[in-house]
């Protein structure tokens, strides 16, 4: 049992985005409104974001800006990189941040598409109007 | 870290920017609707007041500058709002251009910057209305700008090519750049940055008005 | 001797399918796209007939088209057996489309010219499965003979033409899939080839019992030979026009059925394993029953081409019969059956066609008096009676007395009974026909006018000479039996 | 310049997609042709870098100049190039059989039509050229966005909300992946295919990498439409417009596939893949129900847009089961089936195409009589329908047979009898359709045996683009059956053996 949760402890970072990730796959799976559905798709996102945040850092270290000079480190060359945060996991997020924005506002116009065609949100009353057609 | 995002990744960040672009595009795909209004639309005459119903919607009364369209979905404009905007966003958009510029060595770049830049626009249009903002940067110039900044990145990345580099690879440019070799990476990245942020900024607007107006931007909001 | 790599197997197969485009945009002359057909008809035998004399010699001709599996090449091969088959099938088209001309006109039948560019199609695929060299070219033209019929089938495009075609499909194209597919498969995991070659390739690779299952796969997989249970689809492709019943469901596509379970059982399996795993007797007994059965039945069908649908398909078990003795005399039998019943059954089919379309009569029962009034069409009618019956004057009787034979060398006294009664059979319901035809009275109302009412000249000749070649068979078969010597190595 | 193919595969389509969005704005006629183009442009390069790898073997381009465990390189070997010349190829000749339906079904947006259709195409081949796997991640969110776009432009009251549901579940899938990658960048620090190949033999024991390697599985399969994920495919793909539809519904799954086929013979290495992590049986077990649930799914369908979409979900468990055998066969066949399957697709869905185009219907009971009206375009479906079945010579056989030996020799008899199964299924839903356009109710009104000389069909034919394109396509589709021998020679079968050694 200390063992566990000891575990628990030392990883909660891990667990943490667990836990959004599960909290927001339930509200797409559970919500019949379809912009909350999308709020669980960005809870989701951001779950992953936060795992790969977590995995760049390290203890006592600090933001990856070289004062001197600049070309960075990469992950590979972790003699100097220890005292530097691994900017590499911040980098892929930022990417990985744009894609989600983009993919929400793709699904939002997407979303006030079916607004306009059935001037509701509610799931189940789209799909009782599509069954009407 | 922008400099491993332009630099060792810049080919990911070039397609991020893709990204970008893209959703901008499918907005417009999806929501933008050309359909002519059928219906006719009320002006008022500002001096006097009086509210004139024109029924073809193609035509609109002479002197356009004392007859004020009148929406469909009206919002009253606050006297308040609108002049604290008006003063904030010029700072706004000299802070974006700083974010910007300050990519290549600082935290920032054209992201940040772009988004920056963008929320401006976008608050223009929110504190005064979408027509007002559209009349100050048109449909047509956000969406030449929308590839404008995509072509910079990429151009620069073609340029690398044509510099019988390999694509992105900034340091050939130290050929036709009087610049230091050295500091010719941190100028590519700069060109790059700036076309990063001319595509988010253009691309924001072209969502938010899109996504805002239904695809109806000939109404205000 | 070494084989000759040559491309004129290629050619006599892909004959008939160049001509398609020129039948296809010649449609609007009817004359001259007949002509065309005439022409590739006379090209492809030619190149057969041409082929000829150097396989009597021994050799065989080669040509490999490409090669998509390791092992598997597209390859054509004319060797004797083959080219029995590709002589026969291309003798016939000519003959076959002359009598389409006749038929099809004289019933001023719609879309023509899709029935002669799918009618060559047909007949390439037929010759392609002649002249392959490995189980694998045989399998492809076999499926593009089984789709190529199917509009042909369909002809008419009636709803009564729907659901036959709909069963034509699923018990051709459903057992090659479902069956011929996965043995293929099996015997080239097995073999690492499908070439045929007269040891057979499965010997030693597997178990008895997966070499029967194999055996029985092919057997029924290839269902166009129309052994029972898949033989339902015989009668069914009846609704088509009489060339293709004639053609295609008397000799072209049921005979490439057959053709190939003789092909799998020499070549892929080799007499020698099949005698190995004693195959034969419960083939034979497989085979006796469709025989029986299938006269059974025939003898109770009034419309006449259905009558003569289930005497072939009583008919092409004679062959698997003939195979699945396994004695030489047996097997010269059964292989030269598919030669003679042929011409017997292509007449008789060219009978049942002309009546038609002289009198739009299709039922056996309404044929009382004919006779008279076509005597030329009866008379031919009973010669090829004849010889599918097996009696002499005609080519049938070589065939039959070969297999009786066949079956005294196999101590297999049995399947000669078996035989025996199908022949009697056959005589009660041709026999009959032609009685009724010459000697009964017809109903009074249809003597209106009296005299000879031939069909057009165009059905009529054809009937002639595959009546008169079914004659010449009886008295100078050598051709085929050279021909079948040799595929048998005796 | 030379050098340069492996990048500029991806820039032509790129470049042209920036184009055509500003040419949008200035004159409209110009945004077609410029597309075109661009297009153009991949396939030349796609056809140089397949000389260029079939005379020398892997081609690596590194992106900035940065070599690989830094920077991204593209790698391109006998796998992908094969696939560049797939989409490359059917991307244009969509392109040109598009331009009279995209007019019909989106006036006056076809410059932002366009602009997304390149992006998408240019997504997929930044997707096969890639060697790194967060690119691979950004450039499959590009092609997915275009797709969710795209998909949704069609029947207004279905498509959005189809789409919809794709992008949720695309956005799991793409996140799954996503965190797949993360696992694997904790492990070993990097993200160069090649180099966290190189690394992982030294900690494949690890849970972690297991981890790793079913997220990024799963996350895969959602975005192929592998069967119990498959809920997004067939409403999306039956209810979007046809120019899109027929690039994305035959080449999306299909560079999924790819991506599922280079994670594991390239990232995790035969090794691990089949001998450490014992799933293969599950997962050939998978695409088998994938295949039969796929077949008799098709079946129950009444709209022919649906059948096709529910054969896509079949064809998947083909590929998937293909891979998962585990023996140099089943990964030929499953390589193979991706381009036939393409093709055949792609044919199916220019069939499609051309029917709603002249026509304006699918429901499969419309449909009869149209043999006589359309005659090139049925032809068409038959030889597509062939190839589907597997009739040989057309090239959905050779790959069946692969795959058939692949299942025999590995003793996957579940696979077989799924495989045979599903032939026989597809021959029925292709002959129910041929036999409704083949036989017209009108004839059966007055129909009789013969008497129906008078009866002249008219026709009524797609435009001369549309079926040239169709024609292509056909040509294609028994040319590569024929020559399927040399192609798994000389290029599958080099790639399968070193990957499968």
């Amino acid at each position: 049992m200390p063992d566990l949760l000891n575990e628990i402890v030392h990883k909660y970072n891990y667990w943490l985005y667990i836990i959004l990730m599960m909290i927001g796959l339930y509200a797409m799976i559970s919500k019949n409104n379809l912009i909350k559905k999308l709020v669980g798709m960005n809870i989701f996102q951001t779950a992953i974001i936060l795992f790969f945040i977590s995995i760049g850092y390290k203890e006592d270290a600090t933001i990856p800006i070289i004062v001197s000079g600049h070309g960075g480190d990469a992950a590979h060359q972790a003699i100097q990189a220890a005292n530097y945060i691994n900017p590499l996991p911040h980098v892929l997020m930022l990417t990985a941040i744009v894609v989600s924005v983009a993919t929400l506002g793709v699904a939002l116009a997407l979303v006030v598409m079916i607004y306009q065609r059935y001037q509701t949100l509610e799931e189940d009353e789209i799909r009782m109007r599509v069954k009407q057609l | 870290m922008t400099a491993v995002l332009a630099d060792y990744r810049g080919y990911d960040t070039m397609f991020e920017t893709v990204v970008i672009f893209a959703a901008g595009l499918a907005c417009i795909l999806l929501l933008r609707t050309y359909i002519q209004r059928t219906r006719g639309r009320e002006y008022r005459h500002i001096p006097t007041g009086i509210i004139i119903h024109i029924q073809d919607p193609n035509k609109a009364p002479k002197g356009l500058r004392e007859f004020e369209l009148i929406d469909n979905i009206w919002v009253p404009h606050d006297l308040i709002i609108k002049t604290v905007c008006r003063i904030l966003i010029p700072f706004i958009q000299i802070f974006s251009l700083y974010v910007v510029m300050h990519g290549d060595f600082s935290p920032g770049g054209g992201f940040q910057g772009g988004v920056i830049f963008g929320a401006s626009l976008i608050l223009l249009a929110i504190s005064f209305d979408l027509r007002t903002a559209l009349q100050l940067v048109s449909e047509k110039t956000l969406g030449m700008l929308c590839a404008l900044g995509v072509v910079i990145y990429s151009g620069i990345g073609c340029l690398c090519i044509m510099l019988s580099g390999n694509f992105l690879d900034y340091g050939t440019l130290s050929q036709i750049l009087p610049v230091d070799p050295n500091h010719i990476r941190a100028l590519g990245m700069l060109g790059v940055e700036i076309g990063v942020g001319i595509t988010v900024m253009a691309v924001m607007v072209v969502l938010y008005i899109n996504i805002a107006s239904e695809g109806r931007h000939h109404q205000g909001l | 001797m070494d084989p000759i790599v040559s491309l004129r197997p290629l050619f006599a197969v892909l004959v008939s399918m160049l001509v398609i485009p020129i039948l296809l945009s010649s449609g609007k002359r009817p004359n001259v796209r007949e002509s065309w057909t005439f022409a590739a008809g006379f090209i492809k035998f030619g190149l057969v007939v041409s082929m000829l004399p150097a396989v009597l010699q021994g050799r065989e001709f080669v040509y490999t088209l490409a090669t998509p599996f390791p092992g598997v090449p597209i390859q054509l091969q004319v060797d004797p057996l083959g080219m029995l088959f590709a002589l026969v099938a291309s003798f016939l088209w000519i003959f076959t489309s002359m009598y389409s001309i006749g038929y099809m006109r004289g019933l001023d039948e719609h879309g023509q010219t899709r029935f002669s560019a799918f009618f060559a199609l047909a007949l390439s695929s037929t010759i392609g499965v002649a002249f392959s060299a490995n189980l694998f070219t045989l399998y492809l033209f076999y499926e593009i003979l089984s789709l190529a019929t199917y509009p042909l089938v369909t002809h008419h495009q009636d709803q009564e033409a729907r659901i036959s075609g709909r069963k034509y499909l699923t018990f051709i194209l459903g057992t090659s899939v479902g069956l011929v597919l996965p043995a293929m498969m099996v015997c080239y995991h097995l073999a690492g080839t499908l070439d045929f070659s007269p040891a057979g390739i499965l010997a030693g690779q597997a178990p008895t019992p997966v070499l029967v299952t194999l055996f029985f796969l092919f057997v029924f997989g290839f269902a166009k030979a129309g052994i029972m249970p898949f033989h339902s689809w015989l009668p069914a492709a009846m609704v088509a026009p009489t060339p293709v019943s004639a053609l295609l469901h008397a000799v072209a596509v049921v005979k490439v059925g057959v053709f190939s379970i003789v092909r799998v059982s020499t070549g892929i399996f080799g007499v020698d394993l099949l005698k190995n795993l004693s195959i034969g007797p419960v083939l034979a007994t497989v085979a006796s029953v469709t025989i029986v059965l299938g006269s059974l039945i025939a003898l109770s069908q009034d419309e006449l081409k259905r009558r003569l649908a289930f005497s072939t398909i009583s008919q092409l078990s004679y062959i698997i019969l003939g195979i699945a003795l396994l004695s030489p005399k047996g097997m010269l039998g059964g292989i030269i059956h598919i030669a003679m019943h042929a011409f017997g059954k292509i007449t008789l089919f060219f009978c049942a066609g002309a009546i038609m379309v002289a009198t739009g009569k299709k039922y056996v029962s309404q044929l009382s008096g004919l006779g008279r009034t076509m005597p030329v069409t009866f008379f031919a009618f009973f010669i090829g009676a004849l010889s599918v019956i097996g009696l002499p004057p005609t080519g049938g009787f070589y065939s039959k007395w070969n297999l009786l034979v066949g079956t005294v060398e196999s101590d297999q006294l049995i399947f000669m009974g078996v035989l025996l009664i199908s022949s009697f059979l056959n005589a009660v319901y041709f026999l009959p026909i032609v009685f009724k035809g010459f000697f009964v009275p017809g109903p009074k109302n249809a003597q209106g006018k009296g005299g000879i009412q031939e069909a057009p000249l165009f059905c009529l000749v054809p009937l002639v000479v595959t009546a008169l070649v079914s004659v010449l068979l009886f008295f100078n078969p050598d051709v085929f039996t050279n021909l079948t010597h040799l595929a048998l190595g005796q | 310049m030379n050098a340069n193919y492996p990048a500029l595969i991806v820039l032509s389509p790129l470049l042209a997609a920036f184009l055509v969005a500003a040419l949008d704005w200035v004159d409209r006629r110009w945004c077609y042709p410029v597309a075109l183009i661009g297009l153009g442009g991949a396939v030349y390069s796609s056809g140089h870098l397949f000389f260029q790898v079939m005379r020398s073997g892997t081609i690596a381009y590194q992106l900035g100049g940065w070599p690989p465990p830094m920077g991204i390189e593209l790698r391109i070997d006998f796998l992908n190039v094969l696939l560049l010349i797939l989409v490359s190829l059917v991307a244009l000749v969509n392109m040109v059989a598009s331009k009279k339906s995209i007019h019909q079904e989106m006036p006056i947006k076809e410059g932002t039509f366009c602009t997304i259709y390149l992006l998408f195409v240019t997504g997929l081949l930044g997707v096969l050229v890639t060697g790194d796997l967060f690119n691979l991640y950004v450039l499959l969110e590009i092609t997915s966005l275009a797709s969710y776009a795209l998909l949704a432009m069609g029947n207004p009251d279905r498509a959005p909300l189809a789409s919809l549901n794709y992008v949720y579940l695309g956005v799991i899938g793409a996140s799954f992946y996503l965190l797949g990658v993360g696992y694997l960048y904790i492990m070993t620090g990097s993200l160069n295919m090649l180099d966290v190949a190189s690394l992982l033999p030294q900690i494949s024991g690890s849970t972690a990498v297991s981890v790793a390697f079913i997220f990024c599985l799963v996350g895969v399969w959602i975005k192929m439409g592998l069967f119990p994920l498959h809920t997004w495919l067939p409403n999306a793909y039956s209810y979007a417009p046809v120019a899109a539809n027929r690039v994305i519904a035959p080449l999306m799954t299909k560079v999924m596939v790819y991506v599922m086929i280079r994670l594991m013979l390239t990232v995790f290495g035969f090794h691990y893949v089949f001998e450490q992590l014992d799933v293969q049986n599950w997962i050939v077990g998978l695409g088998s129900v994938a295949i039969i649930a796929g077949a008799l799914m098709a079946l129950a369908q009444t709209d022919l847009k649906k059948m096709l979409a529910y054969i896509i979900v079949c064809e998947i468990g083909y590929m998937v089961g293909g891979a998962w055998v585990g023996n140099v066969q089943g990964m030929v066949g499953a390589v193979l089936h991706i381009i036939n399957d393409g093709l055949m697709t792609f044919a199916l869905f220019l069939v499609l195409g051309n029917i709603v185009y002249v026509q304006g219907k699918t429901k499969i009971s419309e449909l009869d009589g149209i043999f006589a009206s359309m005659p090139w375009t049925m032809a068409g479906f038959v030889l597509a329908g062939l190839s589907i079945i597997g009739v040989p010579p057309t090239c959905g056989f050779f790959s069946k047979w692969y795959l058939l030996l692949g299942g025999i020799q590995a003793g996957a008899w579940f696979f077989v009898i799924a495989l045979v199964f599903s032939s026989l299924i597809s021959a029925i839903l292709v002959f129910r359709v041929v036999e409704t356009a083949f036989f017209s109710s009108a004839q059966e009104v007055h129909g009789h045996h013969g008497g129906h000389a008078g009866h002249v069909a008219i026709l009524q034919e797609a435009p001369i683009t549309m079926l040239a394109s169709l024609g292509i396509v056909g040509i294609g589709l028994i040319a590569v059956g024929i020559w399927s021998g040399s192609i798994v020679q000389q290029v599958i079968l080099p790639f399968v053996q070193q990957g499968m050694s």
